[in-house]
């Protein structure tokens, strides 16, 4: 048995549904956004890996900035929340209804 | 077979850890558990071929991007047992399986294809991270100074944020309270006088 | 002759614009007199156009291109040819007219200024619709007018009814147009242009069923204008505005849109004789309909709303036949008459105060002399008596009813003239004649000022002499462009006996009218229960007998026929769907509940009904190409 | 070892990154000026902005002169892609932007211009997106994509009032998820393609003759999502009515045009090919994304009843409507949605702007958002000529004959019936016949309803001389566009054309 294209591929999506599951799952928006950093995560499994089967660097650039976004999304994110934070004391999304329609 | 081994291994550890960070209550397990799923990842990529990105991925997600997680669970003062609503938790799963069902179907078949070039082929020759050196210095060069200004845009925005400023609202507050504020605020600091 | 073309476009938009400029502020008569001004030199140049025409020439102008992009060429040109002119001639009389009296029939009214604002603009979209030389141009005019009445009819916005009239015929408008627009869309897909004479030159060389559905779609555009059925409802309820705009746009110019549309179309029409039958025998429905209903109402300005209808209903029958220079010639002789008619109604508004019902007037002759005299005149007209307007243009579009061999047609039009007949003078007797039954509501009218007399007094003129004197003339003139045919019944017995019997039956119309609503009601007592009086005042009670026999039912069906079909059915199936598709929103949009959590479960679900279509896809896909291999 | 490189400056074009980096110097110039001298007035860096704006515009029309001799140009191996569509998107982005920044002079005081960071990440925002629109590699479409939209959440945010955290965190996350999805599809089309520039992948695709078709629809799916999420397409839509509500108006205009328009443009370039190349699937799901985005849209503004929502629902609408374009995809259609966007920027940033104007800082008893319709009601009497701008802007949303965005429409049902897509042209002539209720809505009650007590204090309390004077221009395009319209889509056709769209 030979570990193939398609099996990272396969991990790459599986990953990707925990992430998603995650994403709809929370409300703590903390907990929500590790959900985020694993949807990034999961495709970073995927670009090495075709990198490596196609034999080509692209993918491993396009994993390295995915990496350089995940990292910056997580300055302004933590950025909100704390002025979210420092208003209401909480950080849990179901507060925030105060628009709809 | 080593390969072999190490990929279901690895693959199981990894989907594991990811499980628990979504699934658990608790706010310090999913971070811990998401801590040990990236390194775990970090192998996939040494095992790909993938050394510098390994390293990236080691430095920035545990060095960086944990830490200042850790920093938040600790402001936000989360490290209790989170309490969260559930609604409709079975539609929930029915749709990430369903997504990941729908996906898998595809990539388990192969991809046909004659016409794939290697536009930056790996050199054995020298190592993975002079080739990364040189293509992101030559080709990718533009996307890595555009990556350092959405980082300095993220800093900007991040201390903006979370700034002490934010704390009273201008955009809330009548003419003349801003202002007496001004006015109050001129004297001791001149910097400050921007209200 | 270019300039001249210019002057009679934009004068009245400057007018406009002028009026616009004092908007906010007080009233001043300047703006009513300087956009009357305007108007009148609109005239004069439209008058000069007039003379340069029949001279046998046209101005054909390109003023500029709009778009011209690929295949998409559109120059923004006017033309002035045979039916333009006349258009032109009808719009800038009228309008001149209705401004000057304005003048004095807003004179209380807060928002004067802004009134001659919008009335001059709509003056200028209607100038653009009839002068433009391309379907574009005219669909912009089109709308143009379309907003200019909804802001006409809304005029008077603190009136919860105005307001609702104003959006009734706005949307349903709206609805006609978006027809239209395909119809246009569909011309300029098969032909590449859109101004008329290349259209109208190419147009035979398309298969029928397209011409067919170019001529059904322009055709719904022209009801949803004209207000013929099932689009009629707005018409009535537009008299929600104020007077002078019923004279000006619901009767003599922006309703008549849709017939000189299918006048203008007529090439297209040619060709296709079936809807042109169509659209005849849905005009006379609605000539019918639109009297019957006129015969029970007690609202003055919807007695002339539903005659105006009854009127178009004529001028379709007669385009729907071919005879495309009648439904014209009806079109300007109406426009006169019908504009007297309401502008006289005004007056009488304005005398009782605002009160619409005929049966609380009456003997108004006395104090109203002037106004009696312009509004029988034009009653006379309407009811198509011999020698005066309606006579040479109603008539003849029965003679060509008659001609083309439409027995049912011509004898739907030929009662619908005697019903016409009757109820006109019904309104003319109630108001004019009889009691002073207003005075028991403490109401003492007076006639209005006299420059609002004398602005009528040119259409009484009209009424008088357009059909004897201008039939040759324009005859002459507009056969240039529209097909000439002569509609003579060649039998001098048969003519002679249909020309005096329908003239004989509108007169017993209009004296069974006078009989039975000018007498005084007021009588002695003992005198009233006695059997000869009581058989005299009954008219041998044949009057009760037919009245129980037919005119009951007869009415009943009318009533029926506005209560139950008019509003029951037409205008709930246009709330039903406007409520269906409100409450629509009103339950999805709770799918925006605010929270994050639903939002991005939405997003996630979008996704995988894309992922599961694409599976789906590529299963399929995948077995079919199987399958070939 | 590794050869060292020997490239040519000549042949890097270096010059194509011009615009983008006079934008990044100017918000530098901005942050270095408030670390020398802080608290300085905000109409100075309004003026900064706007001087780096221009010389950026003028640098973009240089580009244009070059296009038209010389056709596309690449630049920095070939990473940088300057044709006729990069030109013409930057051109609406910086323009779009020149009128948005002098919005931030109003005569109230609001947080977020009390930051001179504020101009400094709108300048980095439009240097973000004008990275997106002028590039086909995948990569620096994700990184500028993420400069801009990580700005734009701190501009929303900065508003600082708790409905525009909402708003930013709301944005926030359901962006962090699309960038997911776009992070995944490019990921599979690479894994079939091996590229990730977009001509690359579009020929590599068709030499397999789409043998991987599964593959293709997946990515497709995933891309779909990602920039329905960006143009606010129904089911992914459900951000922007919340988002625009709890930013401030003058901002919700800006996020109505710029944004999209870049996000049109990455689209324009990734699914045209597709639909040309015969994926029906593609064709089909587009057309059904298009009816519903716009019939819904329109059903869900009807029922609104604050101005702004309601405006928010409308742009979504009109988003779908353009959308229509990519799907028909001949150059008259997209040159329909650049003419389109163009007249739609003016009337709608009027709109917003007329909404900003009146902006009240405190809501009355019984007000329950900041523009509901009860404070338009009777604004003839009260203030006749904003009523009069009001109305002007909403006619010309409805698509009313002469003013600006019937052009629009009318242009894009001419390209849908010429196309082929009859139904369709028919749908949307429908539709913008139904919108047309909800734009008369307001009008009634600016013209035909008795004035509220209470809101009258409201008009034009934020209003400050260039605030009146963007309206103007906003006024002035959306009434003679008539005179624009045609030179205006020759220059369009001439630069869609030679991109070879």
């Amino acid at each position: 048995m030979e570990i193939t294209l398609a099996h990272y591929l396969v991990l790459s999506s599986v990953l990707f549904a925990i992430g998603l599951i995650g994403v709809m799952r929370r409300k703590n928006l903390l907990m929500l956004f590790f959900a985020t950093e694993i949807l990034l995560n999961a495709t970073n499994i995927g670009f090495a890996a075709i990198a490596h089967f196609h034999n080509d660097l692209t993918g491993q650039m396009f994993a390295f900035f995915i990496i350089a976004i995940a990292a910056s999304e997580v300055a302004v994110g933590l950025g909100l929340l704390i002025v979210m934070y420092k208003r209401t004391g909480k950080i849990d999304l179901d507060i925030m209804t105060s628009m709809r329609g | 077979m080593f390969e072999v081994v190490a990929f279901y291994l690895f693959a199981a550890l990894t989907i594991a850890m990811f499980t628990i960070t979504v699934m658990t209550s608790q706010a310090l397990y999913a971070l811990t558990a998401m801590a040990a799923g990236m390194i775990f990842i970090s192998a996939f990529f040494f095992m790909l071929g993938a050394d510098f990105l390994g390293v990236v991925q080691i430095i920035v997600y545990t060095g960086a991007v944990m830490a200042l997680y850790a920093f938040g669970m600790m402001f936000f003062d989360t490290t209790r047992t989170m309490v969260e609503k559930r609604e409709n938790p079975r539609t929930i799963f029915i749709l990430g399986v369903l997504a990941a069902t729908l996906v898998v179907f595809i990539f388990i078949s192969p991809i046909i294809s004659t016409h794939l070039e290697t536009q930056y082929p790996l050199e054995a020759a020298s190592g993975n991270s002079q080739a990364i050196g040189m293509i992101l210095f030559t080709k990718f060069l533009v996307p890595f100074e555009v990556a350092a200004v959405m980082l300095l845009v993220a800093m900007i925005a991040g201390i903006v944020l979370a700034g002490k400023k934010m704390d009273k609202s201008l955009t809330l507050m009548a003419e003349e309270e801003i202002a007496l504020m001004g006015a109050n605020e001129a004297k001791p600091d001149s910097q400050e006088g921007a209200h | 002759m270019e300039i001249y073309l210019y002057i009679a476009l934009f004068a009245p938009l400057t007018g406009s614009l002028f009026a616009a400029l004092f908007a906010a502020s007080p009233k001043t008569s300047v703006t009513g007199i300087v956009a009357s001004g305007l108007l009148f030199t609109s005239f004069v140049s439209s008058v000069i156009l007039l003379n340069y025409v029949m001279a046998g020439h046209t101005v054909h102008v390109e003023m500029m291109t709009w778009i011209a992009s690929g295949d998409l060429y559109i120059p923004f040109g006017f033309v002035v040819d045979q039916v333009s002119v006349v258009m032109m001639m009808v719009v800038s009389i009228v309008s001149t007219i209705v401004h000057i009296y304005s003048i004095g029939y807003m004179d209380h009214d807060k928002g004067f200024n802004r009134f001659f604002s919008y009335l001059s603009a709509f003056v200028f979209s209607m100038m653009v619709l009839v002068m433009s030389d391309n379907f574009l141009g005219l669909f912009i005019g089109w709308e143009g007018v379309g907003l200019c009445s909804w802001l006409l009819i809304g005029f008077w916005y603190h009136k919860e009814s105005a307001t609702w009239a104003a959006n009734e015929a706005f949307i349903m408008n709206r609805i006609a147009d978006l027809a239209m627009l395909i119809g246009i869309f569909i011309i300029y897909w098969n032909i590449g242009s859109l101004q008329y004479d290349v259209v109208f030159s190419q147009i035979a060389n398309l298969p029928m069923p397209i011409i067919t559905w170019i001529g059904i779609f322009l055709f719904i555009g022209a009801m949803g204008k004209s207000a013929q059925f099932p689009l009629h409802t707005w018409l009535a309820d537009a008299m929600e505005g104020p007077t002078p705009v019923s004279a000006l746009i619901h009767a003599a110019t922006m309703v008549t849109a849709g017939v000189y549309l299918v006048v203008r179309a007529n090439p297209i029409y040619d060709l296709i004789p079936e809807v042109g039958t169509v659209i005849a025998s849905l005009g006379a429905f609605v000539a019918m309909f639109a009297a019957t209903m006129a015969l029970v109402n007690r609202d003055m300005k919807r007695i002339i709303a539903y005659s105006t209808l009854s009127q178009l209903g004529y001028m379709f029958v007669a385009a729907g036949l071919g005879a495309y220079w009648v439904a014209l010639f009806h079109l300007m002789a109406h426009a006169f008459f019908k504009a007297l008619l309401f502008l006289g109604a005004g007056n009488v508004m304005h005398a009782m105060h605002d009160e619409l019902d005929p049966f609380k007037m009456g003997g108004l002759k006395k104090p109203m002399k002037w106004t009696w005299i312009l509004m029988t005149l034009a009653s006379v007209a309407l009811a198509g008596i011999y020698p005066l307007a309606g006579f040479f243009s109603k008539d003849l579009i029965l003679e060509v009813a008659f001609v083309e061999q439409h027995y049912i047609l011509y004898s739907v039009l030929l009662a619908t003239a005697g019903l016409t007949a009757f109820y006109s003078f019904r309104l003319v007797a109630l108001i004019f004649h009889g009691d002073e039954r207003h005075l028991e509501h403490g109401i003492h009218p007076h006639e209005a000022y006299n420059f609002m007399l004398y602005a009528m007094a040119p259409l009484g003129v009209l009424a008088v002499i357009a059909g004897m004197v201008f039939k040759t003339p324009y005859y002459e003139m507009v056969t240039h462009l529209l097909p000439a045919i002569e509609y003579h019944i060649h039998n001098h017995t048969t003519f002679w006996i249909m020309t005096i019997g329908t003239q004989l039956f509108v007169i017993a119309a209009i004296a069974y009218a006078y009989k039975k609503y000018a007498k005084a009601v007021k009588v002695d007592a003992k005198v009233e229960s006695g059997f000869l009086y009581q058989l005299l005042y009954n008219q041998y009670y044949i009057p009760k007998l037919y009245d129980e026999l037919f005119s009951k039912p007869y009415r009943e069906l009318s009533k029926l026929a506005w209560k139950q079909i008019d509003l029951k059915i037409v205008d709930a199936t246009v709330d039903g769907i406007a409520n269906v598709i409100y409450r629509t929103g009103e339950k999805t949009h709770t799918m925006q509940n605010g929270n994050l959590s639903s939002m991005l479960r939405w997003m996630v679900i979008g996704l995988v009904v894309l992922l599961v279509l694409a599976i789906a896809f590529t299963v399929g896909y995948n077995a079919v190409t199987m399958r070939a291999m | 070892m590794l050869e060292p490189i020997n490239v040519s400056l000549a042949s890097l074009n270096v010059t194509t990154l011009a615009p983008m980096l006079i934008a990044i110097i100017g918000a530098l110039t901005i942050l270095c000026i408030d670390l020398i001298k802080g608290g300085l007035h905000k109409s100075l860096y309004v003026m900064i902005s706007l001087l780096f704006l221009l010389v950026d515009l003028g640098v973009v029309v240089d580009f244009g002169n070059v296009f038209i001799e010389n056709g596309p140009v690449t630049g920095m191996f070939d990473m940088m892609l300057i044709d006729g569509l990069a030109i013409m998107g930057q051109v609406i982005i910086v323009g779009g932007s020149m009128l948005f920044i002098p919005l931030a002079l109003t005569s109230k005081r609001f947080h977020e211009y009390n930051y001179p960071e504020y101009f400094a990440l709108f300048l980095f925002m439009i240097a973000g997106f004008q990275f997106m629109v002028a590039t086909d590699n995948l990569i620096l479409i994700f990184v500028g994509l993420e400069t801009a939209s990580l700005a734009l959440y701190a501009l929303i945010a900065l508003h600082n009032r708790s409905k525009s955290f909402e708003a930013a965190v709301k944005y926030f996350t359901m962006g962090a998820l699309a960038a997911g999805f776009f992070a995944f599809g490019s990921m599979i089309l690479y894994a079939i393609t091996g590229s990730i520039e977009i001509n690359q992948i579009g020929s590599v695709l068709a030499a397999d003759h789409y043998a991987n078709i599964g593959y293709v629809l997946v990515a497709v799916s995933f891309m779909l999502a990602a920039f329905g999420f960006k143009l606010s397409m129904v089911p992914f839509h459900t951000w922007t009515p919340d988002v625009y509500e709890g930013s401030s108006a003058a901002l919700a205009g800006y996020m109505s045009i710029v944004p999209k328009i870049a996000g049109f443009i990455v689209a324009m370039r990734l699914f045209e090919f597709l639909v040309h190349s015969g994926v029906v699937w593609l064709q089909v799901i587009l057309y059904i994304t298009v009816v519903v985005t716009m019939t819904a849209s329109n059903i869900w503004a009807m029922v609104q009843t604050d101005v702004k929502r309601m405006l928010a629902y409308s742009s979504i609408s009109h988003a779908g409507f353009v959308m229509a374009a990519i799907l028909i995809g001949t150059t008259q259609a997209n040159t329909a949605l650049f003419l389109y966007w163009a007249l739609f920027s003016f009337t709608n940033l009027g709109a917003f702007a007329m909404l900003w104007v009146s902006r009240q800082k405190n809501l009355l008893a019984g007000q329950s958002s900041d523009h509901p319709f009860e404070k338009f009601s009777g604004l003839i009497k009260t203030m006749p000529m904003a009523a009069i701008m009001m109305g002007l802007f909403m006619l010309s949303l409805a698509g009313i004959p002469p003013f600006g965005l019937f052009w629009g429409k009318i242009y894009i049902i001419a390209s849908a019936v010429t196309g082929g897509y009859t139904v369709l042209a028919l749908i949307m002539a429908l539709n913008s016949a139904l919108a047309a209720y909800y734009y008369l809505k307001l009008i009634v009650f600016m013209f035909m309803k008795e004035p509220v007590v209470g809101y009258e204090k409201f008009y034009l309390v934020n209003a400050s001389l260039s605030l009146k004077t963007i309206i103007g221009i906003a006024a002035i395009g959306t009434i003679f566009a008539v005179v624009a319209v045609n030179p205006l889509l020759k220059i369009i056709t001439l630069f869609v054309y030679n991109s070879g769209y």
